[in-house]
């Protein structure tokens, strides 16, 4: 039964538009529900939890609380890691504490019971029963593209908060990269931090950051990098040309969300993956490489 | 007479004339009609003694500890406590299972309170059963005590106090109680500090405190100590005190069932709460 | 119930030490020359599962207003397991005790080893405030109290 | 009645400055049974127990009660004394009126009157006491040495040397253990071989010491001069007796598996000793993976070269059972599982980083390499090497609070090798602390870092590869910035852990482990090599990570323990234990369980019940094995079991006069 209540974040109407229309192909493609929390707001991302703890408790617990007046008893899809990991935090700290649960429900002045869990779009995806599903949807294959499959920091991190997936070597998303025909490879950055927020307040610390995400995609043999998360792909994809121009290098890895990908084989045009929205020329790779497996 | 007496009166006889057994231990009819009590056959001619109805109350399994050295074997008729009350006895080294031949009778008619909360209607085992397996029940076996413990501390002492002041000392409670097995009662042992003789209060409550400790974590919940207690007293509401509390640390635990759990205080594991220190 | 307590009343608290922990760990805040109120009453054991849980009862009765089970931390004892059967027995008696009318105060076990002569200490006196606060012992004496 | 005599110490100030003895020795004169109370200045000194001793003429008394220090510290002398009159040594009890009474308190009233109860106390138990005999078992004087690295061979030498047996089991096919892994040993760089293997031969050729290579200790009965053992002999396909060790079936064996001994990193043979000079020098079939034993049946190569006929596919093994009076325990260690708390390392999936061991192999020259230092991932010579300390050591978060001691040495060892046999090369140590207590240790690393080591203090956060190169990326905490070393391999110094099988064995044995499954020691000053159960003693590193010096030397300390014990004709055991009243015990077993020495059993007796006369099962104590902690009477409902020295009527009269 794939069907969640979907927290978007703010992001995806913006900066991660490719990820949203992608998001939306690939879903109705396998029909999976996704029920948008009605008034939601912002997870507080990396603001809220510098200003104090029960600031960044009791913004996600918002949200989790709306859905669960909801009343649709269903666990919350949530594409941004940065939202994951907020909306986890609070999870964790109303289920590990009673007391801590009474408070947020008093700061937010609603019932919250902390009963559904939260999932990355990556989790989901990792579910058996949904890479199924993609699979029965495949069309075309990405077979010769390289994939370096970057998480980033925060799907995996701090583990007792977020659980399961492998914080030194997650192995999620290569596997639903395969589902494509493209060959995700072995390396070693899959899960160091981009940078974030501070690529915009202190981009002389952070840049390097990326130059050494793309350095270790390119030795490794990426031909493309995929994330699964908002930031991290903004972060790459409009950085590697500046990058690229201030250290002399040439890496030319297009940065794609790892939904595009599936919609793409999928069968989207490169406006429903929205392969024409990237700051990194994105779509002349994706059409070499499909005309190349001959599709 | 019903079925499953006439069955039973037939099984008994059978068992008697092809010496599967030396006697039988069940129940029979008293000159009150709302009464039995404990009868042992050892002749066939003498089967239709045996009664089965809702008055067969007493517990049977400890009468067999009598014939602990004896050679053969003996039948007795077990419901579910009587059964369990075996487990006990054999768990306890009391009795040799090899020894005995089980007559099952599934109990459900029974019009005693305690019998409320009986788990196990069916015997857990036997060699032979006579009738059909009655349904088993869901029951909230630590009802009464959830209402204990919501008592105030004082309250509680009151209650408790206010009983045993009318205990007599008589034993029964002990005498009937299949987790009661030792060889030399505590109790009845002359030694200074041991327990005092004295039937007063603090003696009693002394007695009792102590007989629940003793017997807590391998009660089987049969109610006999209840249902003999001349004073009313209500006996077993200590013992399932102390068997909620395992449950609640241990998991679910259930005694005299065949399953070789050990009683809990005979075992520990490294992970035990401290959290009462 | 209520009882008048006397002008200057003490507590009478007794003490089950192991021998190799807790009994040490009490010699020790000795050769501290650690202070702590009098009230309490050591009685030495080899282990603490040698204490039989009705020589508690029998405190009680006998007008002990406290008592105190010691022993080894878990995994420390010197008779390797001992203590770990002292822990189940007692957590089920002081659960017993209270249900029958017994502060929880009144019953109290710790594992205290060889070198926590603070701890000792600490928890004696504890102990012992918490027993002043309580005042004398009536439930389960014999005798002069019933 | 009881004569009870009452003696209440001053101890100089330390009693009498804040108790008033005096009132102490008046309110005592008056405690029922009391024939005699006196006080002296300093009981335990020689006049002291002499004032004791002529008042027990006197008196007339049966029984005594002394009122002084803690029992802990003057028991065994009153006791002693006691030896020397008509009084049992066991009718004494001490009131602790010092540690926990005149130097808590400072209100004499309150110290005194809390005295008096003390001495009351006393009193009271010692009315129940009665006297108790030592009991004298036997000592079966051979020795059983678990384990057969260099501890247990040095113990086991030096047992064989004094004169008396001893066997050495060893589970794996030869003795010899890690030491033979190693290439030099720190700081004198000697040949680890070269030291190890004539020791081993020496144990081999030994006639006080019998080999049981290829054997697991099944399980252990008995107490201590009288363990009885079942050691199980692994089926070893090969008869020992008749085979020569000529060498010709693992020649010609066609299966080849990893080697467990070059740790990986090379093949041996199926038909296989561990390494060339294995002790015993035979070879054993790894069933496992043998074609004949376990695979299609087909083969049998090893058996048709034999020119004895030595080769046995039917072997099964056997169990063993022999009799010892002591055992010594010394298992050893193994490395830390770096792998699967090690993620940000690889976890394994680099080929080029391997652990101390593995380089230990591939820098002996009778390693898979010769002693060439060659990357394993495609055999080149390495320039760059990084080593890692404290992996798993000193890391409560993935690996182990305890430092292993070893590894601070060794990697200035290893660094010395690389620089010695690459000349071109780079060392970078990343360390946290450079730890050298030890002789010629600390002038080493001096050496070390002379010879060009680069220590560099801080951990590695990362290894990632790039290309041909592995980078390990971490932070100089000296200089507070991140650092990246660029390598072509890197040598991970893991952490020891007990070996795996440790809790198994420690169960068998009834010995205590520590958190961390290392075996626990009975004190950890004062009796570093015995255990806390009677006649089982540790050496090495089974008791925690140490050194080839200090493991060396505890095992010779262990032997010196097993040859004193050995040393006596007969044994004395402490009378107090346990003890079963058979009128009263009804066989429910309860008590079993609790015992942690497995001293009770069930016996069957005859007992007379109402005329007839019936066979009863009721518990029995060993004498031998009883320590004497009473868990077993704090377990008995009825109080037929109870503990000599410490019974129920004792502690009961005790809580009595308390309350009084």
């Amino acid at each position: 039964m794939m069907k969640y209540s979907y927290f978007p974040g703010c992001s995806l109407d913006a900066t991660a538009v490719t990820y949203k229309r992608s998001i939306s192909f690939v879903a109705e493609k396998i029909g999976m529900e996704l029920n948008e929390i009605p008034d939601w707001n912002c997870c507080g991302a990396t603001c809220a939890h510098s200003r104090g703890k029960w600031l960044a408790l009791a913004l996600p617990a918002r949200n989790l609380a709306l859905a669960e007046r909801e009343g649709l008893g269903l666990d919350i899809a949530v594409p941004c890691a940065s939202c994951y990991s907020r909306m986890k935090h609070t999870v964790h700290a109303a289920r590990k504490d009673e007391a801590d649960r009474k408070k947020i429900e008093e700061i937010i002045e609603m019932p919250y019971l902390a009963k559904s869990d939260v999932l990355s779009f990556l989790e989901i995806f990792a579910l058996p029963e949904v890479m199924k599903a993609c699979k029965e949807k495949m069309e075309r294959s990405l077979a010769s593209l390289n994939v370096a499959c970057y998480y980033g920091c925060l799907t995996a991190r701090p583990r007792e908060i977020t659980g399961g997936i492998s914080t030194e070597n997650p192995m999620e998303m290569d596997d639903i990269i395969a589902l494509t025909g493209a060959k995700p490879i072995e390396w070693d950055f899959k899960t160091e931090c981009c940078g974030a927020s501070h690529q915009v307040d202190a981009p002389e610390a952070a840049l390097p950051l990326i130059e050494r995400i793309f350095r270790n995609a390119k030795a490794n043999g990426a031909t493309a990098i995929v994330t699964a998360c908002p930031l991290c792909n903004l972060n790459l994809d409009m950085r590697e040309e500046e990058i690229n121009k201030k250290s002399g290098t040439a890496f030319d890895i297009p940065v794609y969300q790892f939904t595009q990908l599936l919609a793409v084989c999928m069968g989207a045009t490169a406006n429903e993956a929205g392969l024409h929205k990237h700051f990194y020329p994105a779509y002349d790779r994706i059409n070499d490489t499909l005309r190349r497996a001959g599709a | 007479m019903n079925d499953i007496e006439t069955k039973l009166r037939e099984t008994v006889k059978r068992l008697l004339a092809d010496h599967t057994v030396r006697y039988v231990i069940g129940w029979e009819a008293t000159r009150f009609e709302d009464k039995t009590r404990p009868a042992f056959i050892s002749d066939s001619a003498d089967t239709d003694r045996l009664v089965w109805n809702k008055y067969c109350v007493s517990s049977l399994a400890k009468y067999a500890l009598d014939e602990q050295h004896s050679e053969g074997k003996i039948g007795i008729c077990v419901r579910g406590c009587d059964s369990r009350a075996v487990c006990r006895l054999i768990e306890d080294k009391q009795l040799l299972r090899e020894n005995l031949y089980l007559i099952g009778l599934p109990c459900d008619d029974k019009e005693m309170n305690i019998c409320d909360t009986c788990t196990h209607r069916n015997p857990v085992i036997y060699d032979e059963l006579v009738g059909e397996p009655v349904l088993e029940r869901q029951a909230d076996r630590f009802a009464m005590v959830g209402l204990m413990e919501a008592m105030s501390a004082d309250e509680r002492y009151s209650f408790w106090e206010s009983n045993y002041s009318k205990c007599i000392r008589c034993y029964a409670c002990r005498n009937i109680c299949p987790a009661c097995n030792c060889r030399a009662c505590y109790a009845d042992q002359e030694r200074v500090g041991w327990q005092g003789k004295q039937m007063n209060t603090a003696q009693n409550q002394i007695y009792g405190l102590t007989r629940t400790y003793h017997v807590g974590d391998r009660c089987i919940e049969c109610g006999e100590c209840e249902r003999v207690c001349p004073m009313m007293i209500p006996v077993m509401l200590q013992t399932r005190k102390m068997l909620k509390d395992i449950n609640e640390m241990f998991g679910d635990y259930e005694c005299g069932l065949p399953d070789g759990r050990a009683p809990v205080l005979g075992e520990y594991t490294l992970g035990d709460a401290d959290d009462f220190m | 119930m209520s009882v008048n307590i006397k002008e200057g009343w003490e507590p009478k608290i007794l003490a089950f030490c192991c021998n190799w922990c807790t009994y040490t760990g009490a010699d020790l805040a000795g050769l501290n020359r650690m202070k702590y109120p009098e009230n309490v009453r050591v009685a030495r054991v080899p282990c603490s599962s040698r204490v039989n849980p009705q020589f508690v009862i029998r405190a009680f009765q006998k007008g002990c207003d406290g008592v105190l089970v010691c022993g080894c931390h878990p995994g420390d004892c010197h008779y390797v397991t001992g203590n770990y059967f002292t822990r189940r027995r007692f957590m089920l008696m002081k659960k017993l005790l209270e249900y029958n009318g017994i502060d929880p105060n009144r019953f109290q076990a710790r594992w205290i080893s060889g070198s926590e002569a603070a701890k000792f200490r600490d928890t004696v006196t504890r102990v012992s405030e918490q027993i002043k606060e309580l005042g004398p012992n009536v439930k389960f004496r014999e005798g002069r109290w019933s | 009645m009881a004569r009870i005599g009452v003696f209440i110490c001053h101890c100089g100030t330390n009693i009498a400055g804040v108790v008033d003895v005096d009132e102490v020795v008046k309110a005592a004169g008056k405690f029922p049974g009391v024939a005699y109370a006196t006080e002296y200045k300093y009981l335990c000194s020689e006049p002291g127990q002499q004032t004791i001793k002529a008042a027990i003429e006197e008196h007339n008394l049966d029984r005594i009660v002394i009122g002084s220090c803690s029992p802990r510290m003057h028991e065994v002398t009153f006791r002693k004394m006691l030896m020397s009159t008509k009084i049992n040594p066991y009718m004494l009890e001490v009131a602790n009126i010092r540690e926990q009474c005149s130097w808590v308190h400072t209100d004499k009233e309150k110290a005194t009157e809390k005295a008096i109860d003390l001495t009351r106390m006393a009193v009271a138990k010692v009315c129940k006491s009665k006297p108790l005999f030592p009991d004298s078992i036997g000592v079966t004087k051979r020795a059983l040495v678990i384990g057969g690295g260099i501890a247990g061979i040095q113990a086991a030498l030096d047992i064989a040397d004094a004169g008396y047996a001893v066997d050495i089991v060893e589970k794996e096919a030869s003795i010899g253990g890690h030491m033979v892994m190693l290439d030099k040993t720190f700081p004198t760089l000697d040949c680890s071989a070269c030291i190890s293997t004539p020791k081993m031969v020496e144990a081999g050729a030994h006639p006080n010491v019998t080999l049981r290579a290829y054997c697991e200790v099944e399980s252990v009965k008995g107490y201590v001069g009288n363990f009885e053992v079942d050691i199980r002999q692994k089926a070893k396909y090969v008869d020992h007796d008749t085979c020569t060790g000529c060498g010709a079936c693992e020649v010609k064996c066609p299966i080849k598996v990893s080697s467990a001994f070059n740790q990986g990193m090379c093949d041996r043979t199926v038909m296989y000793k561990p390494f060339p000079q294995a002790v015993p020098s035979k070879p054993v079939i790894d069933a496992l993976n043998c074609r004949k034993i376990s695979g299609d049946g087909k083969c049998g190569v090893c058996a048709a070269v034999c020119p004895l006929k030595a080769v046995n596919f039917e072997d099964k093994g056997e169990i063993i059972t022999e009799k010892y009076g002591a055992i010594i325990v010394a298992t050893g260690y193994e490395l830390i599982k770096w792998q699967d708390i090690y993620p940000e390392y690889g976890g394994g999936r680099f080929e080029d980083v391997i652990t101390g061991i593995q380089f230990e192999r591939l820098v002996n020259a009778s390693g898979p390499t010769e002693g060439h230092i060659r990357r394993p991932s495609d055999g080149a010579e390495p320039k760059d090497i990084a080593i890692i300390k404290c992996v798993g050591s000193r890391d409560i978060n993935k690996g182990k609070a305890y430092c292993s001691r070893a590894c601070c040495m060794y990697s200035a060892k290893h660094a010395h090798q690389i620089l010695e046999k690459i000349p071109d090369g780079s060392v970078h140590i990343f360390y946290m602390d450079v730890r050298t207590p030890g002789k010629g240790y600390e002038e080493f690393y001096d050496r070390t870092r002379e010879d060009g080591a680069n220590y560099i203090r801080g951990r590695v956060s990362k290894i990632f590869k790039e290309g041909n190169k592995l980078i390990c990326k971490g932070e100089d905490t000296l200089l507070g910035k991140p650092v990246s070393v660029e390598a072509d391999m890197v040598i991970l110094e893991t952490a020891m852990v007990p070996a795996t099988d440790i809790s198994k064995l420690t169960g068998i044995l009834s010995i205590g482990s520590d958190t961390d499954g290392w075996v626990q020691e009975a004190h950890p000053k004062l009796r570093p090599v015995e255990t806390q159960t009677a006649g089982i003693f540790l050496a090495g590193t089974c008791q925690g990570p140490k050194d080839i010096p200090d493991t060396v030397a505890q095992g010779s300390a262990a032997a010196v323990k097993v040859c004193s014990l050995f040393s006596k004709v007969q044994m004395e055991t402490s009378p107090i234990i346990s003890a079963v009243d058979r009128e009263k015990c009804s066989g429910c077993e309860m008590c079993i369980p609790c015992c942690p020495y497995k001293a009770i059993t069930v016996i069957e007796i005859d007992m007379h019940e109402h005329g007839k006369k019936v066979k009863m099962n009721v518990s029995d104590v060993n004498s031998g094995l009883c320590q004497g902690c009473g868990a077993c009477a704090g377990a008995c409902r009825s109080g037929a079991i109870d503990l000599k020295g410490y019974t129920n009527d004792q502690i009961l009269m005790e809580v009595d006069a308390l309350c009084l």
